[in-house]
């Protein structure tokens, strides 16, 4: 129990060493005590992954956090096959990115601050997934939404940094919004928020409908949806995408950490963890689906086009993040973990070989102005070029059997929008292996398209931030041997790991189609990969042509749909506007004041009419009087 | 036929004793020289009456004197508001070069007049009274014979007063009618006895008492003179009027209506709901567009008129304590004021217009602080003394039933909240334009002593003052 | 027998002309005299109810009007010889120095 | 009968003489009706058996207050006086007021009720003289007053001669 | 009438705390006033002194009992049975400490920004201490008011004579706003007084009950005291400029302590000595709160004006307690109070803050502001921390307190809870974008030059970052004294009405 406290703690305690001496003290020197702790937790989860793999989970209480009446919430400790998987993915990740920081932020002036909010980060995010009640988990939840606001806006000097960095915040807060009424209900419903009580009693409500702000609803439908509210905010599924590709105003290593490799999957691990009251409403399942399904062949459309190396990816995670929620709304929860933990690999990978790129081009991101990187930087290149292997799905690598097995469950589950997330499945995965190679050939192969000082000045980058890269990449090749399905002769580990939690998700197929659909989802990928190369390799003139031809579909997709302007045209304008011109311009300056300074204003006015009764003439005091007995006598003797 | 028996004097020795010294004053100011001498002897006369008034309880020439705690509390406030009055007027009269002995004799006859208000039990007597004491009052207002204002106050103060009292003369002459007499008492019982209540006769009769009355306190509307008075009067008188005369038209007003009129009370009353509140309102609002601080003050001492109204309109023992007691802070936080304008009373210098206290927190610190202390005390905000005779009487009204009345006296004394941080804004707020030299003197010091420590001390421990007022109605 | 409510309107009349000449006369000298006017027409009601109640206090009253008449007339004329010295007028309504 | 038109010639003479008083532009002129007017006042009193004072009202009234008067305007020469108008613009408001008032006034006087009859009835006066019964009373039930009317009288003295009597200024 | 626990101290620590700081503006009228660094010594170590005095309360404090503590009684006027009678219960004992050390951070941070008449200003800003705990321990309501009152005139005199440009408009507003609540407070206290036969004693007034109609014209009265104290919708407007024209120690007492004296009110009179009433008048409550929060916080997003925004801020925050208060319930009542203290803590650190900066620049626009933060590390740190208290961020503070609010407020009213947990985003937008205005950016070259917050300002700042992370992670240490009065009052409220609403239970009671 107390080692297992440890693996939170050590990242927090090098947050505060870093930050209350970083600046003076420590200096350059910043990284030592961040990974130094990273790697203390990344051994400890080590250790806990074993404790599990011998079927030894914990659920206990650090200590007492609130108590309110009948509301009581402790800091607590859950470890099971989840939070196992979870503990490896984020301190792994989070330990090789530290030591890519070493290289990549070397020489730059916030230094320690950037390692102090890795280490906040992390200790957040364990804090999440170690969490065994609701509050924690939102404290987490919160935890990570602030860090990423540090660190998306770590170059506050740069007005779109700042921007982005507010923007992921105050999105993320729609998002918990609903997910902290839920939160609420769910106390209410079970006068709990402790994970074990709420999903073992979690059955007795499985019929229960409630009024909610005067419509009646079924009550798992409602807590539900309000959780996945939150998760739609932290894994930017649409409609709460917007925040996640400004979110590239930040250093690369964060990227690879926190947008993509952990932080957002955060809502596919809270679909995950409340499986049990999901399972209990269909049309949560559905929307879960659909929303994932939608927003992946969305995002990847959109990362068709795009110009910019960092989008790219941030797109393709996006997308990637839509294939993990319709896994978990097909309740292929396994299969949506399986994929959160190789995508954790490959994804950070394929930004870290980004960062490098970058690193090699002095910033620039245009991967228009790239090409012919190969070269210059071989490490780089083999290791993207695996990474990309992987998520476009080719066999033998990690993201062909976690895209594979989302896929087939899809297909033979149970859900009745199962066939048609699977149909939209295989196409992203298409779209994803084209675009994927696209930035592989545009930036690697070819002819070098940028200006002549960037071409003397490219290199392979340093050792500390190469090796993270080979790591990552034996995660991103050899991540998904655990889970070999049967059908290839494969033990499928990770689902006998995760049945505990999940079960075995029940299936209807047999063996043939299973490996039809897989032979599907290879020829998509393997097209996808060829039309690439037709395309940037062969016939570099056909995209021109195309993006004439269909510019106004083009422009759709290179602005993303709109969805930004839309927004600040329906929210964030109004908003002002309202405050400016009616609740202060109006409201408070012209309804409230008035009467608060009219009255006043009338009773001065009233006053220096009043003085002129008092003339200064005799007569016409001795005559107010004489009127005053006059009304007086009429009042009292004929009233 | 009756023998002519000597009365029992001892309830009337105040008043006697301070004729006497009075008279006493006047003629010594005819050989002594140094006028604060005399102001000195008429404290100290007035020191005598005040130790006298000690063992005076009673009822003497057949009914016509009534020396009880009702009038001896109110003779408490006049010995009050006479000493301080000298206090503060020893340096002001050098200045304003009218340093005559005769100022003290008529201030001690006025007191006098006052006295006899108080206590008179007997119309004819109390019109005397307050004859007395106006015509007094009328030449102090006059008494700086050079300033056209002074003799303007006093010009309108003697004809609108004189015009007052031939109403005053009238309304007894038709009770004594209705009545065949003019002791109070008996006019009580008389009325009592043969069911005059609802005459409207009667009615007439009480309307210019009301009048008369209404008068002296300055009620609205019989008003218009006080501003006019107030401002053009040395502002040693002007303290003095603001207190004196208007308590003592409260003493008669009381004594009139609670026990000649009590039996009509109703009637009186429906006269002077309104009254009260015209005044509280014309008071509080007209105040608020004064240039002149003196001026401001009449407007206020108007205003708090129609408060103490309230109390008698209650017509409980209760709104009478609230009077009492309102009356006797009242002189202090008034005088205290006062005082302060007067110290900036200088020879080349009138110092009466509010924008004269511009910056007096920068030049004169303390004097701006005592003037903070009265004008927050005239407010009525708690813990200095103004607020409990506020409270007293606001008491007094909702417990008989006015509560309505109560919150209309409350919203004015918001208002009035206004015009009295005005001298606070002037003085804290703002830039001071020309440094103002104050003349201060001993006794002026000693009279803010006082008048200070009074609205402190009363505003935290209240209970002397309220167990004094309760006390003083026993059995009236 | 006369009745006594002639005497009282007669009183109640001169009483009234006492005020009308108060409140419309611009010399100070009539306004005072319009007040005397008033006070005798008490005296008037006085005496008659002292007559009518066969009742003395009337004419005591009445004695102290007159007493008292004199003093405001001693009183009366020097403010009015004061305020002639300063200001060469006995026109009330010029006196307006102060006002509002 | 005889008493009626008694009345009658006085009243309308009072009422005639004070309208004179209040309208007369030359102040000398009021104050000779206004001496007339006391001299029908003082019949009307003997009339209602008041000897006493209808003689004050001649001797203190008529005699010193009204001289006194007579004194005053002769001080100030009021040359102006006869050129400018008498009344105040506003005059018609206030004989409308004055109206108004003497009208309730007299409507209220309908339901009077004389108080209790006392024991001087003409005869009892009659047998020691108006003055001594007067004088009985003043000295023994009123003496109070009496006190204090002299003590007004002796403000009044002070007060005319502070406001009067011409004296340097003292420093 | 119930019992009470006597002061088992030594000495008469309540009064020692009222009476103290008098005492010591007292002496200060006698130093002179060209002795300023001896007056600031003074009321420093005074207000230090009171602190410390404070905090046996703290330790002593019995949490197992709702009974007053610490109690004095003494008679003082007779003639109408008033009482000086003092006690602090669960309720009101926090109020107390987080007076006496708000004072000592006021007393700090105006030690260089207060120039001119500096005497007056230290002997106003005692006097208020005395005041604020003096209303915060009368168990008698004539003492109460007596000191409610006391407090308008040095606060009126620290907005009027210390303020901005606009101060006298300001200062006025202020005080004739208050008053005419505070006068309708006095007569339904003294109508109180007539029907209970006689007695200001709270303790006594609430063991009695009242007819219904008259306890809704009492609410009323009462509430037009507290609500523009508080302030609620739509009496708020004296706040803004009030905040805005106040020195930093003035917004800081403001904010901190002088408008919770409203919600106090609510909870120490409206709701036990009206239970009826209030129940009835609940929705019109929950109402005006919510308005509050929304436009509140909407406002906020319009002021162009720092002190302006955060001043808007606090109707927005306060609109969270009066909800929590009237929600009626254990999570709601515990959270308004505690939400209480951190709204006192973080706005008052936030102004602070403010003053801190605007002592340098003098400029409170934020558009002079801009890349603050990379001039001045340490100040948009402290900075960042009281944003993010302010946006109840968890482990912060205004978490717990706003997480209890809308957890009572949906129990209580669902709408309400929803409506108000949007007054988080709305709040996260402004506070995110005033920093980012401000810190963010380009650096300004009208601020490229400033210094960083020195040794006294860090001094000033640490306590509230402490009491930031304390309450946000252990806040039962607060809560705890809370819990036996809450209890309490609820049962006191429920007393005679059937249907229990003390705490939520069960989903199927709320969501009907």
């Amino acid at each position: 129990m107390n080692n297992y406290l440890l693996v939170p703690l050590l990242p927090l305690a090098a947050f505060l060493i870093n930050i209350l001496l970083g600046r003076n003290i420590l200096r350059e020197k910043a990284h030592w005590v961040s990974i130094f702790a990273v790697a203390g937790s990344w051994i400890v989860s080590v250790m806990i992954l074993l404790d599990v793999l011998n079927g030894k989970t914990l659920d206990e209480d650090v200590y007492t956090w609130i108590i309110s009446g009948t509301f009581k919430v402790s800091v607590g400790v859950l470890i099971d096959q989840l939070t196992a998987v979870m503990l490896i993915v984020v301190t792994t990740c989070s330990m090789l990115i530290h030591i890519y920081s070493v290289g990549y932020m070397h020489g730059d002036k916030g230094y320690y601050r950037f390692f102090a909010y890795l280490s906040l980060f992390t200790f957040c995010m364990l804090m999440l997934v170690m969490s065994n009640n609701f509050l924690q988990l939102y404290f987490g939840w919160e935890g990570v939404g602030l860090c990423s606001y540090f660190l998306i806006g770590f170059y506050f000097n740069k007005k779109s940094a700042s921007d982005a960095g507010k923007k992921a915040f105050i999105v993320n807060r729609f998002g918990d919004f609903g997910f902290g009424l839920g939160i609420i209900i769910i106390f209410l419903t079970f006068g709990s928020i402790y994970y074990g009580p709420v999903f073992s009693q979690a059955g007795g409500f499985a019929e229960q409908t409630v009024n909610f702000l005067g419509y009646d609803v079924h009550l798992m439908t409602l807590i539900a949806l309000l959780l996945f509210c939150g998760a739609i905010g932290k894994s930017a599924q649409m409609p709460l995408h917007v925040w996640l590709p400004d979110a590239m105003e930040g250093p690369t290593p964060v990227s690879a950490l926190i947008h993509a490799a952990t932080m957002v999957t955060a809502g596919v691990f809270l679909i995950a963890r409340c499986s049990p009251i999901f399972n209990l409403s269909e049309v949560a399942m559905v929307l879960v689906a659909l929303t994932g399904a939608i927003t992946s062949l969305f995002a990847a459309s959109i990362a068709l086009v795009q110009k910019d190396i960092k989008r790219i990816i941030a797109y393709s995670t996006i997308s990637q993040l839509g294939y993990m929620f319709l896994a978990c709304g097909v309740g292929a929860y396994t299969a949506g973990v399986f994929h959160l933990y190789t995508h954790a690999f490959f994804k950070a990978l394929l930004f870290l070989c980004a960062g490098s790129v970058m690193h090699a081009m002095s910033g620039e991101l245009n991967i228009q102005k790239m090409g012919g990187l190969k070269k210059y930087m071989p490490v780089t290149y083999w290791t993207m070029l695996f990474a990309s292997l992987s998520i476009s799905g080719v066999p033998g690598f990690a993201g062909f059997f976690s895209k594979d097995e989302i896929l087939w469950l899809a297909y033979a589950g149970t859900n009745p929008v199962g066939k048609l997330v699977w149909a939209i499945g295989t196409i992203v995965a298409f779209m994803t292996a084209f675009y994927s190679f696209r930035l592989i050939f545009l930036t690697f192969h070819g002819e070098f398209r940028g200006t002549q000082e960037q071409e003397r000045h490219l290199h392979e980058s340093p050792k500390t931030m190469t090796i993270p890269l080979i790591l990552l990449c034996v995660g991103a090749v050899g991540a998904g041997w655990v889970g070999i399905p049967h059908l290839l002769g494969g033990g499928a580990y990770f689902t006998e790991f995760m049945k505990p939690l999940f079960g075995h998700p029940e299936a209807v197929g047999t063996h043939a189609e299973e490996g039809m659909l897989m032979m599907i989802s290879v020829i998509a990928g393997f097209s996808g990969i060829g039309l690439a190369a037709l395309f940037y390799l062969k016939r570099t003139d056909i995209p021109l042509k195309l993006g004439q031809q269909f510019s106004s579909v083009y422009r759709v997709l290179f602005n993303k749909y709109y969805v930004d302007e839309l927004y600040s045209f329906i929210i964030v304008r109004p908003a002002i506007w309202t405050g400016r011109n009616i609740l202060a311009g109006i409201t408070d300056a012209k309804i409230i004041e008035s009467v608060v300074n009219g009255v006043p204003n009338a009773i001065g006015g009233f006053s220096r009419a009043l003085r002129k009764i008092q003339t200064g003439v005799l007569h016409h005091y001795a005559a107010v009087m004489a009127l005053g007995l006059l009304i007086i006598l009429a009042v009292m003797l004929l009233g | 036929m009756p023998e002519f028996v000597m009365p029992d004097l001892q309830p009337i020795m105040p008043e006697i004793a301070l004729t006497c010294l009075a008279l006493a004053v006047l003629l010594a100011d005819l050989f002594i020289k140094r006028k604060e001498v005399i102001a000195l002897l008429s404290i100290l006369s007035v020191g005598t009456a005040a130790c006298l008034m000690g063992d005076s309880l009673g009822v003497t020439f057949n009914g016509m004197f009534i020396s009880d705690g009702y009038s001896i509390f109110f003779k408490l406030i006049f010995f009050l508001n006479v000493i301080l009055t000298i206090l503060i007027s020893v340096k002001y009269l050098v200045i304003e070069r009218v340093n005559f002995g005769e100022y003290y004799a008529l201030l001690l006859f006025s007191t006098i007049g006052m006295m006899i208000m108080a206590s008179a039990g007997d119309l004819v007597v109390l019109f005397l009274g307050i004859e007395l004491m106006a015509l007094s009052t009328y030449i102090l207002a006059g008494f700086i014979r050079y300033d056209v204002k002074s003799n303007e106050a006093s010009v309108k103060y003697f004809l609108l007063g004189a015009f007052a009292s031939a109403f005053l003369l009238y309304g007894i002459a038709i009770i004594y009618g209705l009545t065949g007499t003019t002791n109070i008492q008996a006019i009580a019982d008389y009325i009592g006895r043969n069911g005059l209540a609802g005459n409207p006769v009667l009615m007439v009769s009480m309307i210019f008492f009301v009048i008369a009355f209404s008068f002296k306190i300055a009620a609205v509307p019989f008003h218009m003179w006080a501003p006019d008075t107030y401002e053009g009067a040395p502002t040693s008188i002007t303290a003095f009027m603001s207190v004196g005369p208007k308590a003592a038209g409260f003493a008669v007003l009381g004594r009139v209506f609670l026990t000649a009129f009590g039996s009509v009370r109703v009637e009186w009353a429906a006269i002077l709901i309104p009254i009260a509140i015209l005044t509280m309102g014309v008071g509080n609002i007209v105040a608020l567009s004064q240039t002149n601080i003196k001026r401001m003050l009449a407007y206020s001492s108007i205003a708090h008129a129609g408060y103490i109204l309230i109390g008698i309109i209650t017509g409980t023992l209760q709104g009478t304590a609230g009077v009492l007691t309102y009356l006797l802070i009242y002189a202090f936080m008034n005088m205290g004021a006062f005082a302060v304008i007067i110290m900036l009373r200088s020879e080349d210098f009138r110092g009466d217009k509010i924008t004269d206290y511009k910056g007096l927190a920068k030049t004169h610190p303390l004097a701006a602080a005592l003037m903070l202390v009265f004008m927050f005390s005239l407010t009525g905000i708690p813990p200095t003394a103004g607020f409990w005779g506020k409270f007293y009487i606001f008491m007094a009204a909702i417990n008989a039933g006015y509560t309505w009345l109560v919150v209309v006296a409350l919203i004015f004394s918001v208002i009035s909240a206004y015009f009295y941080l005005r001298i606070v804004i002037y003085m804290y707020m703002k830039e001071p334009k020309e440094t103002v030299r104050l003349t201060t003197s001993p006794t002026l010091g000693l009279a803010l002593a006082i008048t200070l420590a009074a609205v402190i001390i009363i505003g935290v421990f209240p209970d002397r003052v309220i167990e004094f007022a309760r006390i003083a109605l026993t059995g009236f | 027998m006369v009745p006594l409510d002639w005497y009282l309107i007669l009183s109640a009349t001169v009483f009234m002309i006492g005020v009308f000449g108060f409140l419309t006369r611009r010399n100070i000298i009539i306004m005072f005299l319009s007040i005397e006017l008033m006070l005798n027409a008490v005296n008037i009601s006085l005496l008659s109810f002292s007559h009518y109640m066969q009742d003395m206090r009337g004419q005591i009253l009445a004695f102290f009007v007159i007493a008292v008449a004199a003093a405001e007339a001693a009183i009366g004329l020097a403010i009015i010889i004061a305020l002639f010295k300063n200001k060469a007028t006995v026109h009330v309504d010029e006196m307006n120095e102060m006002k509002g | 009968m005889i008493q009626q038109l008694f009345f009658a010639y006085f009243s309308a003479a009072i009422v005639l003489l004070s309208i004179l008083v209040i309208t007369r532009r030359n102040p000398v002129h009021s104050v000779m009706w206004m001496l007339l007017l006391f001299f029908h006042l003082a019949g009307l009193y003997l009339f209602l058996g008041a000897e006493f004072i209808a003689a004050i009202q001649v001797i203190v009234y008529a005699g010193a207050i009204l001289v006194l008067f007579l004194f005053v305007v002769l001080l100030l020469n009021l040359r102006e006086e006869l050129k400018t108008n008498r009344f105040i613009t506003s005059w018609p408001v206030s004989l409308i007021i004055c109206g108004g008032i003497f009208l309730l006034i007299i409507y209220s006087l309908r339901d009077f009720l004389l108080g209790p009859i006392g024991k001087y009835s003409v005869e009892y006066v009659r047998k020691e003289t108006n003055t001594v019964a007067l004088g009985k009373i003043l000295y023994t039930e009123f003496l109070l007053p009496f006190e204090i009317a002299s003590l007004v009288l002796l403000v009044a003295i002070i007060g005319a001669i502070v406001l009067a009597k011409r004296r340097e200024k003292s420093h | 009438m119930e019992k009470t626990i006597i002061n088992n101290l030594g000495f008469p620590v309540l009064s020692t705390l009222i009476f103290l700081p008098v005492a010591g503006a007292v002496f200060l009228l006698f130093v002179n006033r060209s002795r300023g660094t001896v007056i600031k010594g003074v009321s420093l170590v005074i207000s230090l002194i009171t602190f410390i005095l404070s905090l046996p309360l703290f330790v002593k404090f019995d949490r197992t009992t709702h009974l007053m503590q610490f109690v004095e009684r003494h008679e003082w006027i007779r003639a109408w049975n008033i009482n000086y009678h003092l006690g602090v219960d669960g309720i009101s004992i926090l109020f107390v400490l987080l007076s006496t050390l708000i004072t000592i951070l006021c007393v700090l941070i105006s030690w260089n920004s207060i120039r001119m008449k500096i005497k007056e200003f230290y002997i106003s800003l005692l006097v208020i201490e005395g005041a604020m705990i003096g209303v915060f321990c009368s168990l008698d309501f004539m003492l109460f008011y007596l000191f409610w009152e006391a407090m308008l005139i040095p606060m009126y005199l620290l907005i009027g004579v210390w303020g901005g440009p606009n101060r006298i408009y300001a200062a006025t507003k202020f005080f004739l706003y208050t008053l005419v609540g505070s006068v309708l407070m006095l007569v339904g206290i003294i109508v109180l007084y007539l029907y209970s036969g006689g007695t200001f004693d709270i303790l006594e007034l609430m063991t009695k009950t009242y007819p219904y109609n008259m306890q809704l014209w009492l609410f009323w009265a009462f509430f037009a005291a507290f609500a523009v104290k508080v302030p609620m919708f739509p009496v708020h407007t004296w706040l803004p400029d009030a905040h805005t024209e106040a020195p930093t120690a003035g917004s800081v007492i403001l904010a901190a302590v002088l408008i919770k004296m409203g919600a106090y009110g609510f909870l120490r009179f409206s709701l036990p000595l009206f239970p009826e009433a209030s129940k009835a008048m609940t929705p019109a409550m929950l109402v005006l709160s919510v308005i509050a929060i929304i436009y509140g916080g909407v406002i906020c997003l319009a002021q162009t004006d720092m002190k302006r925004l955060i001043a808007y801020s606090s109707v927005s925050h306060m609109g969270f307690v009066t909800l929590g208060i009237f929600s009626l319930n254990t999570q709601g009542m515990e959270g308004g109070i505690l939400q209480m203290i951190n709204h006192g803590i973080i706005t008052g650190a936030l102004f602070l803050s403010v003053g801190m900066i605007y002592d340098r620049t003098h400029t409170r626009q934020i558009a002079d502001y801009g890349g603050v933060a990379s001039v001045m590390p340490l100040y948009a740190a402290a900075f960042m921390i009281f944003t993010l208290a302010s946006i109840g961020l968890p482990a912060t503070n205004g978490f717990i307190g706003e997480f209890l609010i809308i957890l009572g407020g949906f129990a209580a009213k669902q709408w309400a809870g929803v409506l108000a947990a949007t007054g988080i985003i709305i709040g996260a937008g402004y506070m995110l974008w005033l920093y980012q205005r401000v810190f963010f950016m380009q650096t300004n070259p009208k601020v490229a030059e400033l210094k960083d917050i020195n040794a006294r300002e860090m001094v000033t700042l640490l306590p509230m970052v402490l009491l930031i992370f304390w309450i946000g992670l252990y806040p039962n240490t607060f809560l705890g004294f809370m819990h036996e009065s809450v209890r309490h009052l609820l049962e006191r409220i429920n007393e005679g009405s059937g249907q229990e609403i003390a705490a939520a239970k069960n989903i199927m009671e709320i969501l009907k």
